[in-house]
C-alpha cells in the first residue's frame, strides 16, 4: 500500500519535470502534496500518534489548498505567459531525473538503510524528490518554478523526516510549516515586485549585479 | 728631517720626469724637441704671470689648487721613497693613498664645473668617469701586492726586494692605470687643446697664473709617485736605512729606475693612437683583469 | 532572566514601531532599548562564565559559552546599528528617498531581524534553530529590497532564493542528525543539549553525511565560497545599518549553527573530518574573495567580499581546533563584526553623499567628510590586520596556531592572501579617500549620533586590541571550554 | 603557549643602545629643522599633526630596537610602518605621494609577512617569543630550519632595508615625504631593518653555514652598484639621495655579511672588526644622509623644485646650505678625513685582512668584492660631484634658482648639528671604534677583552694587521699644514695681479646658463658604459615648418628601470589577470549560483571518504 503511494509520489514528481507550462506544474505539485498527505496519514494510522494526524491535516490545508491556490492567484494577477522557459528540454530532464533517482538510491544505501526495505524505498524517493526539486530550480527560467522547486524540496524533506525519524518534534514541524508558508508568501510578493519593475519574471534576465 | 728632504727631492725631480718624457717622445718622432728643463721654465713663467678668474666662479675655484697640491704632497710624505719608513707612517696605509688622490680629484672636478664653461663640465664628467673605473683596478693591484706580505703597509711594500710573477703582472696593470691617471695617450693627451680629446686639460682650462702652476706641480708629483710605485714593483731593491751617506747613490738608482719607466711610457705614447672615451672602459677593464691575474698568481705564490 | 530581556526588547520595539509616531523619537527609544539589551547580554555573559550553562523554559532556551559569545556580538552590533540608524534614516527622509511610513516599516523589520538573530544562539532545539535562521532570511529580504530599485529587488530575490535552497539542505542535515540520534535507541529529541553528551555512540557514517548537508546549507548562509554568491549582491543593496548587521552578525549566526553540529561531530570522534572540511571551505573562500577584492569597483561589494574573506579566516580558525586557534577565531568573530560594521557605516555615509557605489567616481572623501574619512581610513587598516587594532591580534593567534599545528601550507596561504588583500584595500581606499574635492562639493558636518556610533565601534576596535593583550590567559581558558558543548 | 604580555618586556643591551643613539642623533636635528621647514606651507593644525606623527615615528623606532619579545617587536614594527606611511602621504594633494605611499606600505607589509613566518617557525621550536628563550632554542635547531628562517628574515628585513631587487619602494617613498621625514626614513628607518638582521640572524639565530655570509656579500655588492648607478642617472635630487641610500645599505651589508662569513670560518677577531666597520658606516650614513636630505629640503623650500637641471648657482645665494651639502657630499664620497672615509677604509681593510687569513679561492672572492666596493666609491664620488656641481655651482639655470634665498635659522641649525657630527665622527674615529667594539662584541657574543683596535685615542691599529695604521687627525693636520704651505708660497712668491673676468667663451660673446654642462650630459659616459644594464632609450621629436626648416626639436633620454619592468610589472599583471579571470565565475545568473551549491554538495558527497 505505502509502496504504491510512494511510487505515485515519484511519478507525480516526474510529471513536474516534464511539465512545460505553469498550470501543469502547479497541478502536479498539488498531486504530490496530496500523496504526501496520504503517506503521513498511513504513518499516523500505524503509529497511533495525534500529532501526525494534526500534521497531515496541516499538509492538506497548507500544501494542497492554500499554496497552490496562492500560486494560481498570483499567476493570474500578473498574467504571465505560462511557459516555464526550459533550459533543458523535458525529455532530457526526465532522463536526468531518473539518474537522480538512482543516485539517491545509492545514497540511501550508503546511509545504511536495508536493501529494498520499505524504508529504503521511502528514503530514496525522498532524496530523489529533493534532488529533482533542486534540478527544477536550476533548469527553469521563471521565478515561479523556483518557488515551486523550493516547495518540492521541502516536500521531499518532509517525506524523509516522516519516514526515517517518525517526524520531528511537533512544535518544530508546526514552525516549519508556518515558515514555509511565510516564505512562499514573501516570494510571491517579490514575484510581484519583479514583475512590476522588470515587466517580466524571467529570473534568467536578472543579471545586473555581477562580479 | 729626512721627510722634508724627500718632499723637496720629489718637488725638484717631478717636473724633470715630465720634461724627460716629452724629450724622448720628440726624439722618437725624429724631432729636436724642447729642453728637458722646459717644465721648470713653464712653472716659473706661470708663477709670475697675472691671473684671471671667472666671474662665475665661487670660493671652491679658489681653494682647489691648494687642496689638490696638499693632498698630493700628503701622499708624497706618506710614501717612503728615499727612506725606510715614513715618520708619519701612522697616518695611514696603502689604501689611504687611493682616497687622498680622490680628494684632490673631487675638488678639481668641482672647480671645473664652477666656472660654468661647458669645457669644464665635459672635462669633469670624463675625469670622474675614468677615475671611477680606475678605482677597482687600482684596488685589485694593491690587493695583489699586499697579499704577498699580508699587509697593506707601505713601508713593507717599498722595502720589498723579491720579484715575483704576481708583482710583474701587477706592475703591468699599474702601468695601464698610471697612463690613465696621468692623462697620457691613449687615454688622454696632455698636448692637445682640442675639446673632443682633452680631459684633464679641459678641467684646468680656466686656471691661469699661480693657481695653474700649483695644479701642474701637483700633477707632476702625482705622476712621479705613480712611476715610483711601478718601478718598485719591477725593480725591487730593499731600501737602506736612510742617512746622508747612502742617499746619493740612492737618488741615482731611483732616477735610473724612473728613467726606464719614462722611456716605456714615451714609447707607448708615440706608438699608439688616442682611443675613444668609451673604449677607456675596456682599457681599464683589461687593467682590472690583469689585477685579478696578479691576485691569482699571488694566491698560487708565484 | 537576562535572556528574556534580550529576546523581549526587540519584540517590544518591533511592536512599538507601529505605534510611536515620529521616527526621530523612536530612533532614540530604539537605541536605548538596544543599550539595555547590550548590558543584559554582558550580565548574561558573566553568569554563563561562572555557571557554565543556563536553561530556561524546560531547556527550550539553552545557553552555553558559545551561544552567549554570539549573543554579545549580536547585541553590540545591534546597538551600534540602532545608534547609526537615527541619523541615517533621518537623512534618507530629508532627502525624500523614503517616506516616514517606510521609516517605521524599516524599524519594524530591523527589530524583527534582530529578534530572530538573538533567537538563533538561544535555541536548544535544532529544528527551531533552523526556523530562526530561515526567518532571519525572510525578514531581512525586505530590508535588502528596501529601496525597491531594480538592483535591490534583484539582490533580494537572489538572496531569498539561494539562502532558502541552502537552508533546505541544512534542514535535511538536521533531520539526518535526528535520525542518527533516534536509531541510537534514545528518546526522540532534537535538542543539542541532549545530543552532544551522547555524540560518541551515534552512527559516524550518518553523522558525516549529515554534516556535509549542514555545512553546505548553513555555509550558504554564512557566505562560504562557492555558496557565497548571494552575499555581495545583498550586502551592497541593503540599507547601510542592515548591511552592517548582515555582514557583522548574520553570517556569524550561520557559523554558530555550523559549530553546533561541528561540536557533535567532534564529540563523536571525527575531529579530522571536521577540521578538513572547515579548512577546505575557509581556504576556498579566502582565495576567491581575494581575487574579487583585487579587481572590485563597487565600494560596498568590496566590503562584502572582505566579509567572505574574514568568514574564511574564522572557519579556518575553528577548523584548526587548537585552543589558541579557537580563541583566535572567536575573537575574530567579534572583531570582524565590529570593524566591518564601522566600515559599512562609513560606506553608508560616503554613498549617501556621493550617490554612487563606483569607487572610480568617488574622490577626496577625507576632504568632504573628514570624520568619516579618517574613521574609514583607520578602519581600513584595522580590517586588514594592522596593529594596534584588534583584528591583528586574532589573526596572529590563528596564524600562530596554524604554524604550531604544523600546517604550514595554511599558514603560508593566510599570510600571502592577507598581504594581497591588504594591498588591494589600500589601493582602493587611498584612491577614494585622498585626492582633491570633487567639483561643487564642500566639507560636510556630521551629526552627533552618527559620530557616536563610529566612536563606540572604534573604541571597541582599539580598546579590545589593547585589553586582550592583558587578558589572554582568561581568553584561552574560555576557548578551551568553548567547544566543550 | 603564546605569551602576549611577557614579564620582561625591554632589553637594553649595547646593540639596542647603539641604535637608540643613532635614532636620536638624526631625529633631534630633523625635529629642529622641521619647525622652519613646515612653516608657511601648511596650516597650523596640519603642522601639529606632522609633529605628532614625527614624534610617534621616532618613539616607535626607539621601541623597536629596545624590546625583547618577537610579538611586541612585530606590533611596533607594523605601527612604525603605519606611521611612516601617514608621513609619506602627508602631502595628500599630490597624487604621486599617494602612489608612493601605496607602493611603500604594500612592499613593507609583504616583507612583514615573511618576518611573521620566520617568527612563527622560531616560536614552534622555542614555544616562546622571548629573545633569549629563542636564542637558547636555536642551539638545538636543525640547520635546515635555520637556513629557511635565515632566508625568511633576509627577505623580510631586506624589503625594509631596500636590498636590490626589493628596493623598488625606496625611490618612491623617500622623496615624497617632507624632507625632514625623508632624512629620518633614509637615515634611520631603513637601519632598523639592519638591526633586525643583526639581532635576529647574528645574535639570536647564530650563523651556522658560510653561504649565508657569501649570499649577503653578493647581494650587498649588487645593491651597492645598482643603487649608485641609478643615483648617477637621477636628476631629481631627493630621488638621487634615495638611490644612494640603497647603495649605502649595500656597503653596510658588506660589513655585516663579511662578519657572518668570518663567524662561520671561526675568525672571531675579524668578525668583530668587520661588524664594527658595518656599524660605523651605519651611523655615518645616518648622519650624512640625514644632512644631505635636510639640505635638499632647504633647496626645495628655497627654490620650489627638486629638478637639479633647473637649479645652479645656489652657492652664492645660499652659502651655508651649500657648504653643508658640500661637507655631506665629501663625506658620502669617502673623502679623507671625514667619517665616510673612515668607515669605507675599515670595510676595505676588513676585506684585506680577511683575504690574508682565509685560504684559496675565498681570497679572490674577497678581493673582487673589495674592488667592487672601490668602484662603488668611485661612482659615488662622480655622482656627488654631479649633484653638488650642477645644483650649487655655475649660473642659475632657471627662475627657480634665481629667486632663491638662504633658509630659516632653525633649518640651518638642524643642518649645522649634523655637519659638526660629520667632522667629529671623522676625527674621533679611534674613540668611536672603541665603543663600537663593545657593541659588536656583545652582538656576536664574542669576548673582546683581549682584542685591540686602536693604538691610542687618535690612531686606528687593527691588531691582526702588520703595522697598518690610520690616523685621521694626523691626516687632517698634514693636509692643513701642506695646504697652508701651498697658500704661503702662493702669496709670498707669487707676482702679478688677479683680475675677475668672464669665463672663456671661445669668442662666442654671450655665454649664459644654457651653455653649461647639464646633469644628463655629465652622466652620459656612465649611461653608455652601463648601457647593458640601464637600457637607455631616447625620444626625439621634430616639428618642421618645411622640409628644410625645423621649428622646434625636443630630445629626451631615459633609462629603463629593469627591475620594475621585468620583475614587478609582469607579476602584478599576472595577478590581476588571474583575478579578472576569477571574476567571471559570478556572471549574475541565479541558476548558475544554485548550480554551484548543488555541485558542491554532490562533490562533497562523492569524495566524502577523502575527508
Amino acid at each position: 500500500m505505502q509502496g504504491i503511494i510512494l511510487f505515485a509520489l515519484l511519478v507525480s514528481t516526474y510529471l513536474m519535470v516534464i511539465a512545460k507550462r505553469m498550470p501543469a506544474l502547479i497541478r502536479s505539485f498539488r498531486y504530490q502534496s496530496l500523496l504526501l498527505f496520504l503517506v503521513t496519514l498511513l504513518a499516523a494510522f500505524n503509529e497511533k500518534q495525534v500529532e501526525l494526524y494534526l500534521i497531515s491535516g496541516m499538509i492538506i490545508l497548507v500544501k494542497v489548498f492554500l499554496i497552490p491556490y496562492f500560486l494560481n492567484f498570483t499567476a493570474k494577477k500578473i498574467k504571465l505567459d505560462e511557459n516555464l522557459g526550459l533550459f533543458v528540454n523535458s525529455q532530457l530532464s526526465l532522463l536526468l531525473a531518473l539518474i537522480f533517482t538512482y543516485c539517491s538510491w545509492v545514497l540511501s544505501v550508503n546511509l545504511g538503510f536495508g536493501q529494498l526495505s520499505l524504508l529504503s524505498v521511502a528514503v530514496s524517493v525522498a532524496f530523489s524528490v529533493i534532488l529533482i526539486g533542486a534540478f527544477l530550480m536550476i533548469s527553469r527560467m521563471k521565478a515561479f518554478t523556483q518557488v515551486v522547486g523550493i516547495l518540492v524540496m521541502e516536500n521531499g524533506i518532509f517525506l524523509l523526516a516522516s519516514s526515517i525519524s517518525g517526524g520531528m518534534p511537533f512544535f518544530a514541524e508546526i514552525a516549519i510549516f508556518f515558515d514555509v508558508f511565510i516564505s512562499v508568501v514573501i516570494m510571491g510578493i517579490f514575484v510581484f515586485r519583479i514583475n512590476k519593475l522588470f515587466t517580466h519574471i524571467d529570473v534568467n534576465k536578472l543579471s545586473r549585479l555581477k562580479g | 728631517m729626512m721627510i722634508i728632504l724627500q718632499i723637496i727631492l720629489l718637488i725638484i725631480t717631478a717636473p724633470l720626469l715630465s720634461g724627460l718624457i716629452t724629450k724622448i717622445k720628440n726624439n722618437l718622432r725624429m724631432r729636436k724637441g724642447q729642453s728637458v728643463l722646459q717644465p721648470y721654465y713653464n712653472l716659473a713663467k706661470l708663477f709670475f704671470k697675472d691671473e684671471v678668474i671667472s666671474e662665475t666662479a665661487s670660493w671652491i675655484f679658489r681653494v682647489t689648487p691648494f687642496v689638490v697640491l696638499s693632498s698630493t704632497l700628503v701622499v708624497g710624505i706618506l710614501i717612503p721613497v728615499f727612506i725606510f719608513t715614513s715618520p708619519v707612517h701612522q697616518m695611514g696605509d696603502f689604501l689611504v693613498i687611493v682616497f687622498i688622490f680622490a680628494l684632490g680629484r673631487f675638488f678639481l672636478a668641482l672647480s671645473a664645473l664652477d666656472t660654468g664653461s661647458s669645457f669644464g663640465g665635459m672635462g669633469a664628467s670624463r675625469e670622474m668617469f675614468i677615475s671611477s673605473l680606475v678605482e677597482p683596478a687600482l684596488c685589485m693591484v694593491i690587493f695583489a701586492v699586499s697579499l704577498q706580505f699580508g699587509s697593506t703597509d707601505i713601508s713593507a711594500f717599498s722595502s720589498m726586494h723579491v720579484i715575483s710573477v704576481s708583482s710583474v703582472v701587477a706592475a703591468l696593470a699599474l702601468f695601464l692605470i698610471t697612463i690613465a691617471e696621468t692623462s697620457r695617450i691613449p687615454v688622454d693627451n696632455q698636448e692637445t687643446h682640442l675639446e673632443l680629446t682633452m680631459v684633464h686639460e679641459a678641467m684646468v682650462l680656466e686656471y691661469s697664473g699661480r693657481s695653474l702652476a700649483l695644479i701642474e706641480m701637483a700633477s707632476y708629483i702625482k705622476q712621479m709617485i705613480l712611476f715610483f710605485l711601478i718601478a718598485q714593483l719591477i725593480f725591487p731593491i730593499g731600501l737602506p736605512v736612510g742617512n746622508f751617506a747612502q742617499i746619493l747613490p740612492w737618488v741615482l738608482w731611483y732616477l735610473i729606475r724612473i728613467g726606464i719607466i719614462a722611456v716605456l711610457v714615451a714609447l707607448v705614447e708615440v706608438s699608439v693612437a688616442k682611443m675613444r672615451l668609451f673604449r677607456v672602459a675596456d682599457f681599464l677593464g683589461f687593467a682590472f683583469v690583469l689585477g685579478v691575474v696578479a691576485t691569482v698568481c699571488a694566491i698560487l705564490g708565484v | 532572566m537576562a535572556i528574556v530581556i534580550i529576546l523581549g526588547i526587540p519584540l517590544l520595539l518591533a511592536v512599538g514601531a507601529f505605534f510611536v509616531k515620529g521616527e526621530r523619537l523612536f530612533g532614540i527609544i530604539n537605541c536605548l532599548g538596544y543599550f539595555v539589551a547590550l548590558c543584559a547580554s554582558i550580565i548574561l555573559f558573566k553568569e554563563i562564565v561562572f555557571a557554565g550553562h543556563i536553561g530556561v523554559f524546560s531547556n527550550f532556551i539553552y545557553l552555553d559559552l558559545l551561544s552567549v559569545v554570539f549573543i554579545v556580538v549580536i547585541s553590540v552590533v545591534a546597538f551600534a546599528a540602532a545608534l547609526y540608524s537615527i541619523t541615517y534614516i533621518r537623512k534618507d527622509i530629508e532627502q525624500k528617498t523614503i517616506s516616514g511610513r517606510k521609516a517605521r516599516f524599516y524599524y519594524l523589520l530591523s527589530n524583527l531581524f534582530c529578534f530572530f538573530m538573538f533567537l538563533v544562539p538561544s535555541m536548544n532545539n535544532l529544528g527551531m534553530l533552523w526556523v530562526a535562521i530561515e526567518m532571519t532570511t525572510l525578514v531581512s529580504a525586505f530590508l535588502v529590497g528596501f529601496y525597491n530599485s531594480k538592483e535591490s529587488v534583484e539582490a533580494a530575490w537572489k538572496y531569498i532564493i539561494i539562502c532558502s535552497v541552502g537552508i533546505i539542505f541544512a534542514l535535511l542535515g538536521t533531520i539526518l542528525f535526528s535520525y542518527a540520534f533516534s536509531i541510537s535507541g534514545l528518546s526522540k529529541s532534537l535538542n543539542w543539549s541532549d545530543m552532544t553528551p551522547v555524540a560518541h555512540i551515534l552512527d559516524k557514517n550518518i553523522l558525516k553525511i549529515a554534516f556535509i548537508f549542514i555545512l553546505v546549507g548553513y555555509g550558504t548562509k554564512a557566505g562560504l565560497a562557492p555558496m557565497h554568491t548571494w552575499l555581495p549582491d545583498a550586502h551592497s543593496q541593503a540599507v547601510a545599518p542592515i548591511s552592517a548587521l548582515l555582514s557583522g552578525v548574520l553570517l556569524k549566526t550561520a557559523i554558530y549553527a555550523i559549530l553546533r553540529f561541528g561540536i557533535i561531530i567532534i564529540k563523536s570522534g571525527e575531529f579530522a573530518y571536521f577540521t578538513h572540511l572547515m579548512i577546505l571551505f575557509g581556504s576556498i573562500s579566502l582565495v576567491i574573495s581575494s581575487g574579487f577584492i583585487l579587481v572590485q569597483k563597487d565600494l560596498k561589494r568590496l566590503l562584502a567580499y572582505s566579509s567572505i574573506e574574514h568568514i574564511g579566516i574564522i572557519s579556518i580558525g575553528f577548523g584548526l581546533g587548537s585552543p589558541l586557534a579557537i580563541a583566535g577565531a572567536t575573537l575574530h568573530v567579534f572583531n570582524h563584526a565590529v570593524t566591518k560594521s564601522l566600515m559599512f557605516f562609513g560606506a553608508g555615509n560616503i554613498v549617501s553623499f556621493y550617490k554612487k557605489h563606483n569607487m572610480n567616481a568617488i574622490k577626496g572623501v577625507i576632504k568632504v567628510l573628514p570624520f568619516t574619512g579618517i574613521m574609514v581610513l583607520l578602519g581600513c587598516f584595522a580590517l586588514t590586520g594592522f596593529p594596534p587594532f584588534s583584528i591583528f591580534i586574532s589573526e596572529i593567534m590563528i596564524i600562530t596556531a596554524a604554524f604550531s599545528n604544523g600546517s604550514y601550507f595554511i599558514a603560508g596561504l593566510l599570510l600571502i592572501i592577507l598581504s594581497v588583500i591588504f594591498g588591494s584595500f589600500i589601493y582602493h581606499f587611498s584612491k577614494i579617500l585622498f585626492g582633491n574635492l570633487p567639483k561643487g562639493a564642500s566639507t560636510q558636518g556630521e551629526p552627533l549620533s552618527g559620530k557616536l556610533a563610529f566612536l563606540f565601534l572604534f573604541f571597541l576596535i582599539c580598546g579590545l586590541g589593547v585589553v586582550l593583550i592583558f587578558k589572554y590567559k582568561d581568553l584561552l581558558w574560555l576557548a578551551q571550554r568553548l567547544l566543550q558543548g | 603557549m603564546l605569551y602576549f604580555l611577557p614579564q620582561k618586556l625591554f632589553l637594553f643591551d649595547s646593540l639596542s643602545l647603539f641604535f637608540l643613539v643613532v635614532i636620536l642623533i638624526v631625529s633631534l636635528p630633523s625635529l629642529v629643522y622641521s619647525f622652519g621647514y613646515l612653516k608657511g606651507d601648511y596650516s597650523a593644525a596640519k603642522i601639529f599633526l606632522a609633529q605628532v606623527l614625527l614624534l610617534a615615528f621616532v618613539l616607535f623606532m626607539a621601541l623597536i630596537v629596545s624590546v625583547r619579545n618577537c610579538l611586541i617587536f612585530l606590533v611596533f614594527w607594523e605601527i612604525m610602518s603605519l606611521v611612516s606611511y601617514f608621513l609619506v602621504i602627508f602631502d595628500t594633494k599630490h597624487a604621486r605621494s599617494i602612489q608612493a605611499g601605496l607602493i611603500y606600505i604594500v612592499m613593507t607589509h609583504i616583507g612583514t609577512a615573511f618576518i611573521i613566518a620566520a617568527f612563527m617557525i622560531l616560536h614552534n621550536h622555542a614555544h616562546s617569543f622571548d629573545f633569549f628563550a629563542i636564542k637558547n632554542a636555536c642551539l638545538a635547531m636543525p640547520s635546515q630550519t635555520k637556513n629557511i628562517v635565515f632566508l625568511l628574515f633576509l627577505i623580510g628585513f631586506g624589503t625594509k632595508a631596500g636590498i636590490v631587487p626589493l628596493h623598488i619602494w625606496l625611490p618612491y617613498a623617500h622623496p615624497q615625504a617632507p624632507s625632514h621625514i625623508s632624512s629620518i626614513m633614509s637615515g634611520v628607518m631603513i637601519k632598523t631593518a639592519i638591526y633586525g638582521i643583526i639581532r635576529f640572524v647574528m645574535f639570536i639565530l647564530g650563523v651556522n653555514s658560510s653561504w649565508w655570509g657569501v649570499l649577503i656579500l653578493i647581494l650587498a655588492v649588487i645593491t651597492c652598484l645598482v643603487g649608485i648607478i641609478y643615483a648617477l642617472m637621477e636628476r631629481d635630487i631627493k630621488r638621487l639621495l634615495a638611490y644612494s641610500s640603497v647603495e649605502n645599505i649595500g656597503i653596510i651589508l658588506l660589513g655585516v655579511g663579511l662578519s657572518m662569513f668570518f663567524i662561520s670560518l671561526n675568525l672571531p677577531y675579524l668578525a668583530v672588526f668587520s661588524l664594527i666597520a658595518g656599524l660605523y658606516h651605519l651611523v655615518n650614513h645616518a648622519i650624512f644622509k640625514g644632512l644631505l636630505f635636510l639640505c635638499a629640503g632647504s633647496v626645495y623650500k628655497a627654490t620650489g623644485t627638486r629638478d637639479i637641471e633647473k637649479l645652479g648657482g645656489l652657492i652664492k645665494k645660499m652659502p651655508q646650505t651649500s657648504a653643508y651639502f658640500l661637507l655631506g657630499a665629501m663625506a658620502i664620497s669617502a673623502l679623507p678625513p671625514l667619517n665616510g672615509f673612515v668607515s669605507e677604509w675599515l670595510t676595505l681593510q676588513a676585506f684585506f685582512l680577511g683575504a690574508f687569513n682565509v685560504i684559496g679561492g675565498s681570497k679572490l672572492f674577497l678581493g673582487i668584492c673589495a674592488a667592487m666596493l672601490a668602484l662603488t666609491s668611485g661612482l659615488a664620488a662622480a655622482c656627488f660631484v654631479k649633484a653638488f656641481g650642477v645644483t650649487f655651482l655655475a649660473k642659475p639655470k632657471s627662475h627657480y634658482a634665481e629667486s632663491a634665498k638662504e633658509v630659516a635659522l632653525s633649518m640651518r641649525i638642524g643642518m649645522l648639528i649634523l655637519a659638526v657630527l660629520i667632522v667629529i665622527f671623522g676625527l674621533a674615529a679611534a674613540l668611536i671604534i672603541k665603543l663600537l667594539a663593545k657593541v659588536s662584541g656583545s652582538a656576536l657574543s664574542i669576548d673582546i677583552s683581549n682584542m685591540s683596535f686602536c693604538l691610542n685615542n687618535f690612531t686606528l691599529f687593527p691588531q691582526m694587521a702588520k703595522n697598518v695604521y690610520l690616523s685621521t687627525p694626523l691626516l687632517a693636520l698634514w693636509l692643513i699644514i701642506l695646504g697652508i704651505t701651498g697658500f704661503a708660497i702662493y702669496r709670498i712668491f707669487g707676482r702679478g695681479k688677479l683680475t675677475i673676468y668672464k669665463t672663456w667663451d671661445c669668442g662666442y660673446y654671450k655665454l649664459d646658463s644654457r651653455n653649461e654642462y647639464t646633469a644628463t650630459a655629465f652622466s652620459k659616459p656612465f649611461r653608455i658604459a652601463f648601457s647593458f644594464f640601464l637600457l637607455p632609450y631616447r625620444k626625439t621629436q621634430k616639428i618642421r615648418e618645411s622640409f628644410y626648416h625645423i621649428k622646434s626639436f625636443t630630445y629626451e633620454t631615459r633609462t629603463t628601470k629593469i627591475f620594475k619592468k621585468y620583475i614587478y610589472d609582469p607579476v602584478l599583471a599576472m595577478v590581476l589577470k588571474a583575478a579578472m579571470f576569477m571574476r567571471r565565475i559570478q556572471p549574475g545568473s541565479i541558476h548558475l549560483y544554485l548550480g554551484y551549491i548543488f555541485i558542491t554538495l554532490l562533490l562533497l558527497l562523492i569524495f566524502m571518504r577523502q575527508f
